[in-house]
């Protein structure tokens, strides 16, 4: 590969879907039922790029047992601004990094630049590589889910620059740009989620997410602020000034070779849960969830790109890359695992009582997210490598269970309501198996991408929960607390060759760098992760429950169309697309068209199976690859540890302290039995009260089912397990899903409220009086006049 | 004790001067007859808290020295001080102009006794010769009789008088330091330094006396040229302004009428 | 040491400062309010030449002239205000104008005034003899609500 | 004392310009039937632009009571720029007038245009003013004029309720900033504003004693006075009546150039107690005034901030939303000039480049950035409005057609990106960047404010490093909350369907105002570093109190004079064109 090719090909990634975006919005009107051809084409070459830069970015990963060399490139494309004076860290704090010249420090006036830099690392290569295939997929599949929508170039065109936007973010190393496109991301998803905005729902749904957005985005910027005061720099990357002297940038090689290179205690406690608010905002997780479930207003490929597949991994693509600042404040660790865990679990029970299929999956995305939160919450290489990896295949089977779902809702004119329709196996037997396969691969069921990843992540939680178990070694008589123990653990690595349990992992050690301690330390002890284990145990065994129940309610069972169906494919004007996309088809009551006479019955005899189809193939392709990939993605990259040593060169992940956590890649069968056994249940569970029965039954009369005589022996088992099992479960469900949305969403809106009630106050004074306001003036002005004077003559 | 409780740079007279003032604007300042128990007895009240007032500023004031300085400058500040006070408590508009009247010539005699005499004169010609007058015309022509009732109230009397209190208290507190002792930071060892480096001063007051006319004059002029073109620009834009807002407003009028 | 004169007539600057402040936030007829307004800037008048006479400098005399222009012109400027304001309410009451304010913050009304200090005079009416007597709603003292 | 020359004038070219412009609108409108005034406002500024571009830049022309330099400067062609664009709004508003037919349609177009030549040429006065007189003399020039526009652009009863309102509450604000002029003349004895910083600055007992007893007076009333022309609080009170009372091309001079002149004041007065980088040591006074001013700006700003925003929030009248939306933007503002006036006085820095200086400038410089890209955007949302005027209410055609609606609500703007994708786009352009919303201009203002209030005593973590942290917190939530209601009128523009049609009568020179508007949005987003550079410029010679000489030199170049060129050359924007390493 020839030496530039790798910046050009990662300039090329985000600017094939910008140039594809400017078009479709620029021609989009002109170029017809063609208006797809550019964003296709754009994210075609980009993920053809991605390609390539994988190859490229392997640099010298993929051993897996000598400690892998960061590979890094960067791209300058220009510079922003330049203030020409930028805060030195603190003298004598770890940030200083003593020892290197950092800059002319001495004259104070050590310059500041915003540089707009790409950088090119096995993490970067592997998000773009997500991004763009997983968009190129969706554009291919929008072509025939939209293809009746008048607004199609907006559509595109907002894919378009969600691409690019999202690609930006994860290839720019500078956490200012970060931060510019982690706002761009939130703004293409506020217009794709309100993208049919005449359905109030929609506008609501996308001004909900915008604000609650804002709430991680503010965690963001306060934690850049205070990232800048640490360290006196925004850069990734090393900057080497024209005198030669090397800037440290905050993830830079430079600092990482450094064991102490990284401010704890309060401080680094406090950047790390700023950056973990803003991970939670855009990652949906606890209590920043709520945008979630209602952003699936939106078009359901955007669902599947940006609320399933990309951007809500923002979140881990951010605690991952920080993974070194993290592992300084294992209290901040704790707090990640632990919110990812309670999300998991939360999620996996609002998730089993949903009856909207895209809720469900919405749901179940929340969950997994949590998965990868505790997971990266572990704070060891394993930790980190397995919630990249559970991304990867979560964005394969994810992306592929939401196009079905929109196949679904396709064909059934818009509906979604899962208790209006079954037995679809029959008549859309493509949506149906791909839908199949992704659920196995979601419900973690051997040999399917979910299982793998899964199984990855409670490893790393089980390691942490009990260390003694993978070989670690006691420290009990630990050397004098001075000796830095990151240090100290990467010398015995090479020697023993052997899993090493840093310090920290114990509840009552310091923490793992000699500084100050960090307010939350306290958390991370064994019995934490042991905690966090079971609940992901039991979120897996949840997991599997719903996701089979809304196969088998959608699927299985007696075939029944809801009368919207009828509609779906009875013309392919735009009218009736629209109509059928655009006005309230989420309603539960009979919409169609007011004028067309409703001659379909609500059963599902009286409907006419004909009239809804299979998607075309443009939409099923799409499901058929992602499935082809579901199946085998998780075999693949778990096989040959490719993606694990190929993440470890990432220059964040060659820190120290997480390269002191490697351990042996191994295939661990206890927990491969536990997790898949909790998955059977699961699965069982769902089929007991699901398989073959008509999805609208009500709980109390799944008995009337046709197969009813032939299963009577199930009678009492059915009752024993409804009364053991269901109702507990199904009550904790409903409580889970109460406090959703009485609690934590009156949460939410109660922060939003505050300031509206201070504002009724404040108005209160604007009375349109004159003398008022002079006199509240000079009131005003006299406190401040005494106030002055108090402090000055006191 | 009661000085000790106070800040530097105020006494107790000052500080009894500037309570019975507020008091007794609080109490002169037009209000609803029969809003508290006072009643018609307030204005009596009133008055004299607003004498006993003055007679303590007059006392709390410095000594000037001449008796015949003294004099004079002690009847035009009272005067100007007792013209201002009945220009905000009168009910009657008009009355309240030609206190202010009274105001502006003690206020001239203030400005003579400093020694500036061009602007006695000015404020005298200005403001009595030519706003006063114009306004007396407004007044006569909107308020042909009677007192309105918006007149015989005011707006939040009590809150205005003590904050007028407060920021009474305030200035006359800084003045009073103006002859405190300098920060303990800044005291130089030396006096003789201090006294080498002191600047214009009480003793350069005296170059004043020279042909203060002939010497504003040419500051004026010199100086601040630029600023007298600049007021030129502001009469010129109040002039015009206030012409074309009175033209347009009945433009805007005859609109109206004709419309309805 | 202090001169005594700079003293006193800054005291007296301050007085009519605060003067015409209380007049301005307390005295709701237009001109009255303008006229504690220039006795605000008289007393700022007074001070700039005591401290102009103190400092020896000539700069604070000319201020005071640049301050009387300000006057003028605010003069001006104000009466037209005052009389366009008095020609379309028929008052010179600052409180009238009220129409501009928040959206749900009620308009807001003076107590009950009598029409003058005194009570009102009530002149006897002569009822002709064999008619009943009529209140005259006109004649009844016109209460004002401002 | 520098005597007023011949060379004084000549340096007052552009003022002069727009004077003599002012002097055509006027006489032509009275005796030659001049119509279109504000065409001619228009020729005087951009010759004056023209004539300003031609002044030096570097260094410090000192005559009569100017001073030329680089604060200056760049405050002039804020002024001639943020002038031309106000009038281009309000040449539009003047179209609007002709169409619906309230005034005459060019009654007193010259008039108008005159007035508000002579307000630019007041405020460009103050702002190169190096004296109290001219300064309070340009201030002036700035208050009356704009009262008079505020009464000859709407002469209904709102109209005039806004003007008087207006009116009153200046002549207070005015008076109390007065007293402290007087209090700053009585510590400098002079109204020379370098006589008077060197006094602030001495050690000498007598003059330290006045200062003692002055200086809180001197600082809480010129704050005061500032306050009331930045609708800042306490003095914020009368920004919703008045904006709402009138005219939108108003409402964009009401939020922008009063704000200058606030700004202007406010530096200039930072910039008299520092001391500059050759004087020996800061006096008590100077001290104890930078001492006195960063926590009440620190309050004040924060205050004003929140009650802005908070009070924005249930807004539904567009003028009244914006004027609650500019009181914040005060608040934001005053963040610039608390760390400018913390940092110059740093416990542990000298005096000169060597302590807070740097710091000092950041905050200077942030508020001068700041307050360009917030006025630029925020006329850009008045010229929208002015362009949009009118609209018809819905209707059916069943009845006659009601009369057209003035568009002055949040509902009015509804379905705008259907009817007008343009104005909507700019819109919601000016309003992402006033919430804030990186890459644009307002983000940039937001993060250098921040950043300058966080550079305060960078060293340690002292209570003023804490109070500064709670600040820029304070601008971050508040920037958050502020996202709410401006996202309100997106929402309205972008998510809502109407049958109502727009008017577009405002004129077609709002239009070009508001496109010059987002032309200037957009350039700023891709290159601030230009408007960046030169606020800090404009910031580093207003704070480092440079002594005022006559020598036009201390070009950032030149090596003649070691001592000022490697201050100037450590101050202007170092860029070594750092490289990645690979």
């Amino acid at each position: 590969m020839p030496p530039n090719l790798p910046a050009t090909l990662l300039v090329l990634v985000p600017l094939l879907p910008l140039l594809a975006g400017l078009v479709t919005i620029v021609f989009g009107r002109r170029l017809g039922p063609r208006v797809h051809m550019p964003a296709v084409i754009g994210i075609g070459a980009a993920t053809g790029a991605a390609l390539l830069l994988l190859v490229a970015a392997g640099g010298t990963g993929g051993g897996t047992h000598e400690a892998p060399r960061p590979a890094e490139t960067t791209v300058t494309l220009w510079q922003w601004a330049t203030i020409d004076r930028a805060i030195d860290p603190q003298p004598g704090s770890p940030a200083a990094l003593p020892g290197i010249a950092v800059g002319s420090t001495d004259s104070g006036t050590r310059p500041l630049s915003l540089a707009v830099t790409l950088r090119l690392d096995p993490l970067t290569a592997t998000m773009l590589l997500v991004i763009t295939s997983i968009g190129l997929l969706v554009a291919i599949y929008s072509i025939g889910y939209m293809h009746d929508d008048p607004d199609q170039p907006r559509f595109f065109a907002l894919v378009s620059m969600f691409v690019f936007s999202m690609a930006m973010l994860v290839a720019s190393s500078s956490f200012l740009l970060v931060y510019v496109f982690w706002e761009a991301v939130g703004a293409c998803s506020y217009l794709l989620i309100g993208f049919w905005f005449r359905r109030p729902e929609a506008a609501r749904a996308a001004k909900k997410a915008f604000l609650v957005n804002r709430v991680g985005d503010f965690g963001l910027a306060i934690a850049v602020f205070l990232l800048w005061l640490t360290y006196g720099t925004l850069d990734f990357h090393d900057v080497r000034a024209t005198d030669g002297t090397i800037l440290p940038g905050i993830l830079g090689q430079t600092r990482l070779a450094d064991a102490g290179g990284f401010v704890g205690g309060t401080v680094g406690t406090l950047i790390c849960l700023c950056l973990l608010l803003a991970a939670s905002g855009k990652s949906a997780q606890v209590p920043l969830h709520v945008w979630l479930p209602d952003a699936m207003e939106g078009p359901t490929p955007a669902s599947a790109l940006i609320h399933a597949a990309t951007m809500v991994t923002a979140g881990v693509y951010l605690v991952a890359r920080c993974a070194p600042l993290f592992v300084v404040s294992p209290g901040a660790l704790a707090v990640v695992s632990l919110v990812g865990a309670t999300t998991a679990l939360v999620a996996a029970l609002i998730g089993t009582v949903q009856t909207d299929l895209k809720r469900v999956l919405a749901y179940s995305t929340i969950s997994q997210l949590g998965y990868m939160f505790a997971s990266l919450g572990t704070g060891t290489l394993a930790g980190f490598t397995a919630a990249i990896f559970h991304l990867v295949t979560h964005a394969c089977f994810k992306a592929l269970l939401f196009l079905g779902a929109g196949s679904v809702m396709h064909a059934m004119g818009g509906v979604i309501d899962m208790r209006r329709f079954g037995g679809l196996r029959a008549v859309m037997p493509i949506t149906a198996a791909t839908f199949f396969v992704g659920s196995l691969a979601l419900a973690g069921v051997p040999p399917f991408a979910g299982f793998f990843s899964k199984d990855e992540i409670l490893a790393a939680l089980h390691a942490r929960g009990w260390p003694d178990a993978h070989g670690g070694v006691h420290h009990d008589h630990e050397p004098a607390a001075g000796a830095p123990a990151a240090v100290r653990t990467a010398r015995l690595v090479p020697s023993t060759a052997a899993p090493v349990v840093p310090a920290a992992w114990r509840s009552t050690a310091p923490a793992a760098t000699p500084q100050a301690v960090g307010p939350l330390d306290w958390l991370a002890g064994a019995g934490l992760y042991r905690g966090l284990f079971w609940m992901s145990l039991i979120t897996a065994g949840l997991t599997a429950f719903y996701t089979f129940r809304a196969v088998f309610m959608t699927f299985t069972g007696p075939l029944r169309l809801p009368p919207e169906a009828a509609h779906a494919h009875g013309g392919h004007g735009p009218d009736d697309a629209h109509g059928t996309h655009g006005h309230g088809q989420r309603g539960h009551e009979s919409h169609g068209h007011a004028s067309a006479p409703n001659a379909h019955g609500h059963t599902a005899a009286a409907v006419d199976a004909a009239a809804s189809h299979e998607s075309p193939p443009v939409m099923t392709r799409p499901l058929v690859i992602l499935a082809g990939a579901s199946l085998v993605i998780g075999w693949l990259l778990f096989a040959t540890h490719g993606l694990g040593g190929f993440l470890a060169a990432t220059p964040s992940l060659t820190a120290p302290a997480v390269v002191a956590t490697r351990v042996p890649p191994a295939f661990h069968l206890d927990l491969a039995i536990q997790g898949t056994l909790a998955a059977a249940i699961g699965i069982a569970l769902a089929a007991i009260g699901h398989l073959g029965r008509r999805s609208d039954a009500p709980s109390l009369e799944r008995f009337l089912g046709p197969l009813q005589t032939l299963f009577a022996r199930r009678f009492f088992f059915d009752e024993i397990e409804h009364a053991v099992v269901v109702r507990p479960l199904e009550s904790l469900a409903w409580f889970a899903a109460l406090v959703d949305r009485v609690v934590i969403d009156g949460l939410v809106d109660a922060v939003a409220r505050v300031p509206a009630a201070l504002g009724d106050i404040v108005r209160r004074g604007q009375a349109g009086v004159l003398q008022r306001y002079s006199l509240a003036g000079v009131a005003g002005v006299l406190a401040v006049l005494l106030a002055l004077a108090w402090q000055l003559w006191q | 004790m009661i000085a000790a409780l106070l800040p530097t740079g105020t006494t107790p007279l000052l500080a009894a001067a500037v309570a019975s003032g507020t008091v007794s604007l609080w109490l002169l300042l037009p209000q609803a007859p029969g809003s508290d128990w006072l009643g018609h007895r307030r204005g009596a009240l009133g008055l004299v808290l607003g004498v006993a007032a003055l007679a303590a500023l007059a006392w709390a004031g410095r000594r000037l020295g001449g008796l015949g300085d003294e004099a004079v400058f002690q009847i035009v500040s009272l005067v100007a001080i007792v013209g201002g006070a009945a220009t905000v408590v009168t009910r009657s508009p008009v009355y309240s102009a030609i206190w202010f009247a009274l105001a502006l010539a003690g206020v001239a005699g203030v400005l003579l006794v400093l020694g500036a005499q061009f602007l006695g004169v000015a404020t005298i010609v200005v403001y009595a010769g030519a706003i006063l007058v114009m306004f007396l015309f407004v007044l006569m022509l909107a308020q042909p009789s009677g007192l309105a009732p918006y007149d015989r109230v005011s707006n939040e009397p009590l809150l205005a008088a003590i904050a007028g209190g407060v920021l009474l208290a305030l200035l006359t507190t800084s003045i009073g330091r103006l002859s405190a002792d300098p920060p303990a930071c800044c005291t130089i060892p030396s006096r003789a330094d201090a006294v080498a480096t002191a600047p214009v001063g009480p003793a350069a007051a005296d170059a004043l006396a020279a042909d203060p006319l002939a010497r504003l004059g040419r500051e004026l002029f010199g100086r601040h040229l630029l600023a007298v073109e600049a007021a030129g620009l502001l009469l010129l834009v109040a002039l015009v302004g206030a012409i074309a807002v009175v033209s347009r407003g009945e433009v805007a009028e005859a609109t109206r009428k004709g419309a309805s | 040491m202090f001169p005594a004169l700079l003293h006193d007539a800054l005291t007296v600057g301050a007085v009519l400062f605060v003067l015409g402040l209380v007049g301005i936030l307390t005295r709701r007829n237009l001109i009255v309010m303008f006229l504690s307004a220039e006795l605000m800037l008289q007393g700022i008048s007074v001070s700039l030449v005591a401290w102009s006479r103190y400092h020896g400098d000539f700069g604070g005399q000319a201020l005071v002239v640049f301050v009387l222009t300000v006057a003028a012109c605010e003069a001006a400027v104000a009466l037209v205000f005052v009389l366009q304001a008095f020609s379309r309410t028929g008052r010179l009451d600052a409180a009238a104008w009220q129409s501009l304010r928040d959206a749900e913050v009620p308009r807001r009304i003076d107590r009950e005034l009598p029409a003058t200090d005194a009570a009102p005079p009530v002149w006897p009416q002569l009822t002709p003899a064999g008619v009943r007597p009529r209140r005259d709603e006109t004649a009844e003292p016109e209460r004002e609500h401002v | 004392m520098n005597p007023t020359t011949s060379a004084t004038f000549g340096l007052l070219a552009p003022e002069i310009t727009l004077v003599v412009a002012a002097l055509v609108a006027f006489l032509g409108a009275a005796f030659a039937g001049l119509r279109s005034g504000w065409l001619v406002a228009l020729v005087g500024i951009a010759a004056a632009l023209v004539l300003s571009g031609g002044q030096a830049v570097d260094g410090v022309a000192v005559s009569g009571p100017l001073a030329i330099d680089g604060f200056s400067t760049f405050v002039r062609w804020l002024v001639l720029l943020l002038g031309g664009l106000v009038a281009l709004v309000q040449a539009g508003d003047v179209f609007r007038s002709a169409v619906i037919r309230e005034p005459q349609p060019s009654a007193a177009t010259g008039e108008e245009a005159g007035v508000f030549l002579l307000l630019l040429a007041g405020l460009s006065l103050a702002g190169v003013a190096d004296d109290l007189v001219l300064l309070f003399a340009g201030l002036e020039l700035v208050s009356i004029p704009t009262a008079l526009l505020l009464a000859l652009k709407r002469t209904d009863a709102q109209g005039q309720e806004a003007s008087l309102k207006y009116f009153f509450l200046s002549l207070v604000a005015s008076s109390l900033f007065l007293y402290g002029v007087v209090c700053l003349y009585g510590i400098g004895g002079s109204t020379h504003l370098g006589a008077i910083s060197d006094r602030l600055r001495t050690t000498d007992p007598g003059t330290v004693v006045i200062g003692a007893a002055l200086v809180p007076l001197a600082v809480g009333l010129t704050l005061a006075g500032a306050a009331f022309r930045l609708a800042a609080f306490p003095l914020h009170f009368y920004a919703p009546d008045v904006y709402q009372g009138t005219s939108p091309g108003n409402a964009a001079l009401l939020s922008t150039l009063p704000k200058l002149a606030g700004v202007v004041v406010l530096l200039r007065l930072v910039g008299l107690a520092i001391a500059p980088p050759t004087a020996p040591a800061a006096g008590y006074a100077a001290t104890a005034a930078l001492d006195l001013l960063w926590p009440a700006t620190a309050v004040l700003a924060a205050v004003s901030m929140t009650i802005g925003n908070v009070m924005a929030l249930r807004q539904n009248n567009l003028r009244r939303l914006l004027a609650c939306s500019s009181i914040a933007h005060a608040g934001y503002l005053l963040v610039g000039i608390a760390a400018a006036s913390a940092a110059a006085h740093a416990p542990n820095g000298g005096t000169g480049l060597a302590g807070g200086t740097l710091a000092a400038i950041a905050g200077g410089g942030a508020t001068l950035f700041y307050l360009a890209t917030y006025a630029v955007a925020t006329i850009g949302v008045f010229a929208a409005l002015t362009y949009i005027g009118h609209r018809w209410p819905e209707w059916s055609a069943a009845v006659p057609r009601p009369p057209r609606e003035e568009a002055a609500s949040v509902a009015d703007l509804e379905g705008l990106s259907g009817t007008n994708p343009v104005v909507a786009f700019t819109i919601a352009l000016c309003l992402l960047s006033l919430a804030g919303i990186p890459p644009l201009p307002g983000f940039w203002g937001k993060l250098s404010l921040a950043a300058a209030a966080l550079e305060v005593d960078a060293g340690g973590w002292g209570p003023r490093r804490l109070a500064f942290v709670a600040l820029a917190v304070t601008l971050v939530v508040n920037a958050a909350i502020a996202a709410a209601y401006y996202l309100r009128i997106i929402a309205a523009m972008y998510f809502r369907s109407t049958t109502r049609g727009v008017q577009t009568d405002g004129g077609i020179g709002a239009g070009v105002g508001m496109v010059a508007c987002l032309a200037l949005l957009g350039f700023f987003t891709l290159r601030p570093q230009g408007l960046f550079t030169a606020a800090r410029r404009a910031g580093a010679v207003v704070l480092r109190g440079v002594p005022a000489t006559d020598t036009a030199g201390h070009h950032p170049g030149a090596p003649s004079s070691p001592a000022g060129s490697s201050a100037v050359a450590a101050l202007s924007p170092v860029s070594p064109s750092p490289s990645a390493v690979p």
